[in-house]
């Protein structure tokens, strides 16, 4: 059900990103990793967001509930996201879709994200710690500025490693040439990923190789949030058969395996 | 002061006024509201084959509203029959199916099809193209429009609605031929064909470049068209597009509609059909009215009202 | 970088794309912007005789736009070239006089009469309704639409805009007819068919009952009209319908409009069009466009774009 | 030409009623009474005002330019207004129309208004007060405490006379003892009235008994503002004849003897 939340801070914290900090009821604040919220976003001056704007939970916490997103500022919805103030009230409408699952026996996770992909992909380092799993975080970003959630990561115990345009780290080969080496000394039970179709294909080629699973959190143009419209459908390779799914229900995690760009 | 929110669409009672719009409604609803609160069910309109739906996008928002090409992505009447119809059991409301096709043999069939227990009436989209008149939507002319519905009168003895299509120059006589040729009641309307362009690209914001546009933009347009279909016709109106609010249903219902039809609000407020329904109650009971079925209709019109045909006869 | 904002309409060449659209301007306007900068002046629609407009109300706001039942309002053609017409000798900005009758005979009447030194061109408000047709609008048939067009095109030699209707089933048909019969561009289009109810009353919002919807909200609706008469002929267009930005403007004429018409907008912010031509020249400043008339149907459309016919071949 | 004016202050005076003081160019600060501006009002919340709103000024300052409007809230653009906070700008358009006129000759005029009808009374006082022309103001509203700008009128030395619905002064009966008095006494050169037909038939009446020229100042729903929509039409008899004009550009101010109700 939709609620209203209240804003308990809206801070920017790298270039065009901002960390949204809300108030809101147990049901928000259960949110898994990977699920996603829409946010009936405020109308900036002179534009009028009229959807609502998918966004990943961030982190959550409960007693006092709170629920966290962090966002970039790229449209009118986002432009509306940042007049936020602590004070106002916002309508949130989750938790949505189909989060990632964690495999107890996993010892060892990868997780490969990039640009607002890392946001998402930043609660399951918690979610990992607390099952004992270890996790490597590859985060991507055009700057070393621009890696937005690595504090979060770390907090978590995650071993991160950024790589950047900037630094000229960021491409396919030298992302392959790292997951190789975590692969080969064994510190890769599964790939979790976000946020780069280049980097999604350097990880279905090596789960593929190594017969590693893998998940993917994917992002597609959403109306209605909960599989009544059919806008924000995605097409999967599901054993060479091509079949579309809606991102909101069935997703927004997918099977690594099955996405295709 | 309790207010009668019943209604009767010809001979289908329903509880109160409110339904989704075909498309904007499914089962995963329901982990949002209470589907034995609204007046009926309407399904995603089906087709006979398992089609795929447009290209992407498939959206594209606008400052009221949005422009959808989703198309009819459909996993074909089996399926729908085996899988998705018996979920429906568990709920008190009359269903109403949504189907389509692009000929009248194939509208014919599915109303057949459809014809079984568990669905109160049959909801027919007939705003897609007719591939036996060079694409045309059936409901764009009068003529084709009847030829659609008389066959499909005769396929079924369900309640028959024809949703019909705003894009026509001339939906009143749309509204009387399907009247004549045996619908029990017509939706007014489905979306309007519109466009957009994206300016970082200078290519069309959909995937199809053109869609249907639905939301609070294109409601003056359709309340007008109900208004027009509800004197054309005495068959039960059911209005549909843009409606929001309690406020924007009574207008519709004043204009001559005897229930609406909720679409594009459930994306921006998914509780919107509760919302709709709740305000509709409290409405009534702030203005002493007892029962909602007084307020279709009832616009005031007076001689003077009249729309100006001053034209006729010119001034010296 | 310095970018060529001038087009030609058909003979007819403007010092830049944007107009104000008929019934939205008039001489006090020039208290506010300077008429030498505009591409186009457009007088608000005359008629032969006397005439005193719609009852009031006459305008109704919506969230984004406005209906309005002004209605034609005219003191007569004779007025018109004694009084009006000599108060824009003053500009260098070509003049284009909007006639409208009731009558195919009345149109060329007036067409010829507005014939004069002084006028740059004629728009055929042909979107009003014809007495000899059971009072529909000549522009909501191809055939009507030829008929009128044809005779006004024997009445004058000036350049003939016809200025269509919204309403109509089949725009592009009504295009391709007044092209042929002999139009130099089509203004497309005029306000859509709207309505709205008055909750304190229960009365319609318009004396008139129902009035045209103008302003942004129709903007997606008229710009796919435009991409269609775009396709559909090849005279040139004139978009006008939302319009209230350099964006809109862009959009419109990457859709295959050669020029913009600026209505309701200028209600909003009386130097809209100003704004707008400024709008233009940067918009194309900023992305190294020498001429501004290079956008006019620079839509990037692709073979797999075309819209979905899949109805035709129904999946198995 | 439009220019973006900046709040000083907007505060509630009584009731519905608002006074919004303005900071402003000098075109705006040149209003005279009886002009108006076409106010581009902000949205409240869940209300969009697409068209600008009419108001009257209600008083000007040169040096610093000012310009005041003294409003009722009564629907979404007032609302819009009533959000307005010193500091925030708000885009105003005028003035426009054609404002009341004074005669040097008049020694004494009398000025009834009623409701928000006031507010476009009340600069009339000043501008009478300049030419040494006393005002006697008939001020007429439902209850004493929405006689909203009686102190603007007797800051100028105008003599007013409130009546009001609670009271059961205001009835047009009673007014017209009070006019027929000041007629008789020789105070009533001419009429200015707004906001009420009733009362606006009461002076048409005498001002024909007794030859006393009148000005109204009228209001209709605009659109444009400027003459060039004809939605704001108005009927009046000019010599028996019915004439329809535009009250935002013929007026808002007429001959009192030719408007109709
Ligand atoms: C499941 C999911 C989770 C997401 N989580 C995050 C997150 O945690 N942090 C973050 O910064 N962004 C996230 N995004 C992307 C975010 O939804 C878009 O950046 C946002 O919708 C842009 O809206 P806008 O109005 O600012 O931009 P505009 O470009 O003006 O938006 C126009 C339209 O396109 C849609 N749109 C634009 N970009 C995207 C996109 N990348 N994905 C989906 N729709 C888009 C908008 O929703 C809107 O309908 C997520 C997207 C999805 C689908
Ligand atoms: C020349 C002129 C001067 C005015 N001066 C003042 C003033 O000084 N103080 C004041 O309180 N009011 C004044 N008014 C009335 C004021 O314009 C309306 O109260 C205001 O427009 C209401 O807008 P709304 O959105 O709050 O109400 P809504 O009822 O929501 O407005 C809906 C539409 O009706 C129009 N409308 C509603 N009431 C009126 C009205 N009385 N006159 C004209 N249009 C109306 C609105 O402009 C809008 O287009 C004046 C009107 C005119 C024509
Ligand atoms: C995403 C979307 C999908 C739709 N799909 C269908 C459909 O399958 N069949 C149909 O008859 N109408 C369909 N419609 C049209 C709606 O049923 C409705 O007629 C239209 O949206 C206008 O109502 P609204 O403004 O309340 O949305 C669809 C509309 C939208 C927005
Ligand atoms: C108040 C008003 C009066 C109009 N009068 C006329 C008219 O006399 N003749 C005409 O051809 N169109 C008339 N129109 C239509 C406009 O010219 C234009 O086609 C329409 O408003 C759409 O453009 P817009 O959205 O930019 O306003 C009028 C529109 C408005 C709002
Ligand atoms: S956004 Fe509507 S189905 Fe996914
Ligand atoms: S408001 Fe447009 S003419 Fe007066």
């Amino acid at each position: 059900m939709p609620e209203i939340a209240t804003v308990i801070s809206n801070r920017p914290i790298a270039s065009d990103y901002r960390h949204l900090i809300l108030s809101c009821g147990a049901l928000a604040a259960s949110a898994r990793p990977g699920q996603f919220f829409q946010l009936l976003c405020p109308q900036p001056v002179g534009e009028k967001p009229f959807l609502r704007r998918p966004m990943s939970v961030y982190a959550v916490q409960a007693d006092p509930c709170r629920i966290e997103f962090l966002y970039k500022v790229t449209g009118a919805g986002t432009r509306g996201l940042a007049t936020l103030q602590s004070g106002d009230t916002i309508d949130v409408f989750g938790p949505l879709g189909v989060g990632f699952t964690l495999d107890r026996q996993w010892r060892h996770i990868v997780v490969v994200g990039r640009g607002a992909g890392l946001a998402t992909l930043a609660p399951l380092a918690r979610a990992a710690a607390e099952l004992n799993i270890r996790v490597t975080a590859i985060l991507s970003a055009r700057r070393p500025d621009l890696l937005v959630s690595v504090d979060l990561f770390q907090t978590y115990g995650a071993d991160v490693i950024g790589v950047t345009d900037a630094e000229a780290t960021s491409g396919p080969a030298n992302v392959e040439k790292v997951l190789r080496a975590l692969i080969a000394q064994d510190s890769c039970d599964a790939f979790f990923t976000c946020g780069s179709a280049r980097l999604m294909r350097v990880q279905q080629r090596l789960a593929h190789e190594f017969g590693i699973p893998g998940q993917i959190a994917l992002e597609q143009q959403m109306a209605c949030g909960i599989g009544l419209c059919y806008c924000c459908v995605r097409d999967f390779n599901v054993d060479g058969e091509i079949i579309s799914r809606r991102v909101c229900w069935d997703g927004p995690v997918f099977d690594l395996a099955e996405a295709m760009p | 002061m309790s207010v009668d929110l019943s209604v009767k669409v010809g001979s289908l009672s329903l509880r109160n006024p409110v339904m989704p719009a075909s498309g904007t409604f499914a089962e995963g609803l329901d982990r949002v509201i209470d589907f034995n609160r609204l007046g009926a069910l309407v399904t995603k309109t089906i087709t006979r084959e398992l089609r795929t739906g447009n290209p992407l996008p498939r959206v594209v928002e606008q400052p009221d509203g949005m422009i959808n090409s989703i198309g009819i992505p459909s996993k074909g009447i089996d399926h729908f029959i085996e899988e998705t119809l018996p979920l429906y059991a568990q709920y008190s409301t009359p269903l109403v199916v949504s189907i389509s096709a692009p000929t009248v043999e194939g509208f014919a069939y599915l109303a057949e099809a459809v014809s079984v227990p568990g669905v109160a009436a049959i909801e027919a989209n007939i705003s897609c193209p007719n591939i036996e008149e060079d694409g045309k939507a059936f409901a764009m002319s009068p003529k084709s429009a009847a030829r659609v519905t008389a066959a499909l009168r005769r396929a079924t003895t369900l309640p028959l609605w024809a949703k019909l299509t705003p894009n026509t120059g001339d939906i009143a006589a749309v509204a009387r031929a399907s009247e004549e040729a045996g619908a029990d009641a017509l939706v007014v309307a489905n979306t309007i064909l519109a466009m957009a362009v994206d300016l970082k690209t200078f290519r069309p914001s959909l995937g199809n470049i053109m869609g249907g546009l639905s939301g609070p933009a294109v409601k003056p347009i359709i309340l007008r068209q109900v208004y027009q279909c509800a004197r054309a016709a005495r068959i039960p109106i059911i209005g549909c597009g843009g409606i929001s609010s309690a406020e924007d249903a009574v207008e519709f219902l004043l204009a001559g509609a005897t229930a609406v039809q909720i679409g594009t609000a459930s994306f921006v407020q998914p509780d919107a059909l509760l919302r709709i329904i709740d305000g509709l109650a409290q409405f009534c009971a702030h203005r002493d009215i007892a029962r909602i079925a007084d307020l279709s209709g009832a616009l005031v019109v007076e001689e003077s009202d009249e729309p100006d045909m001053a034209w006729t006869e010119p001034a010296q």
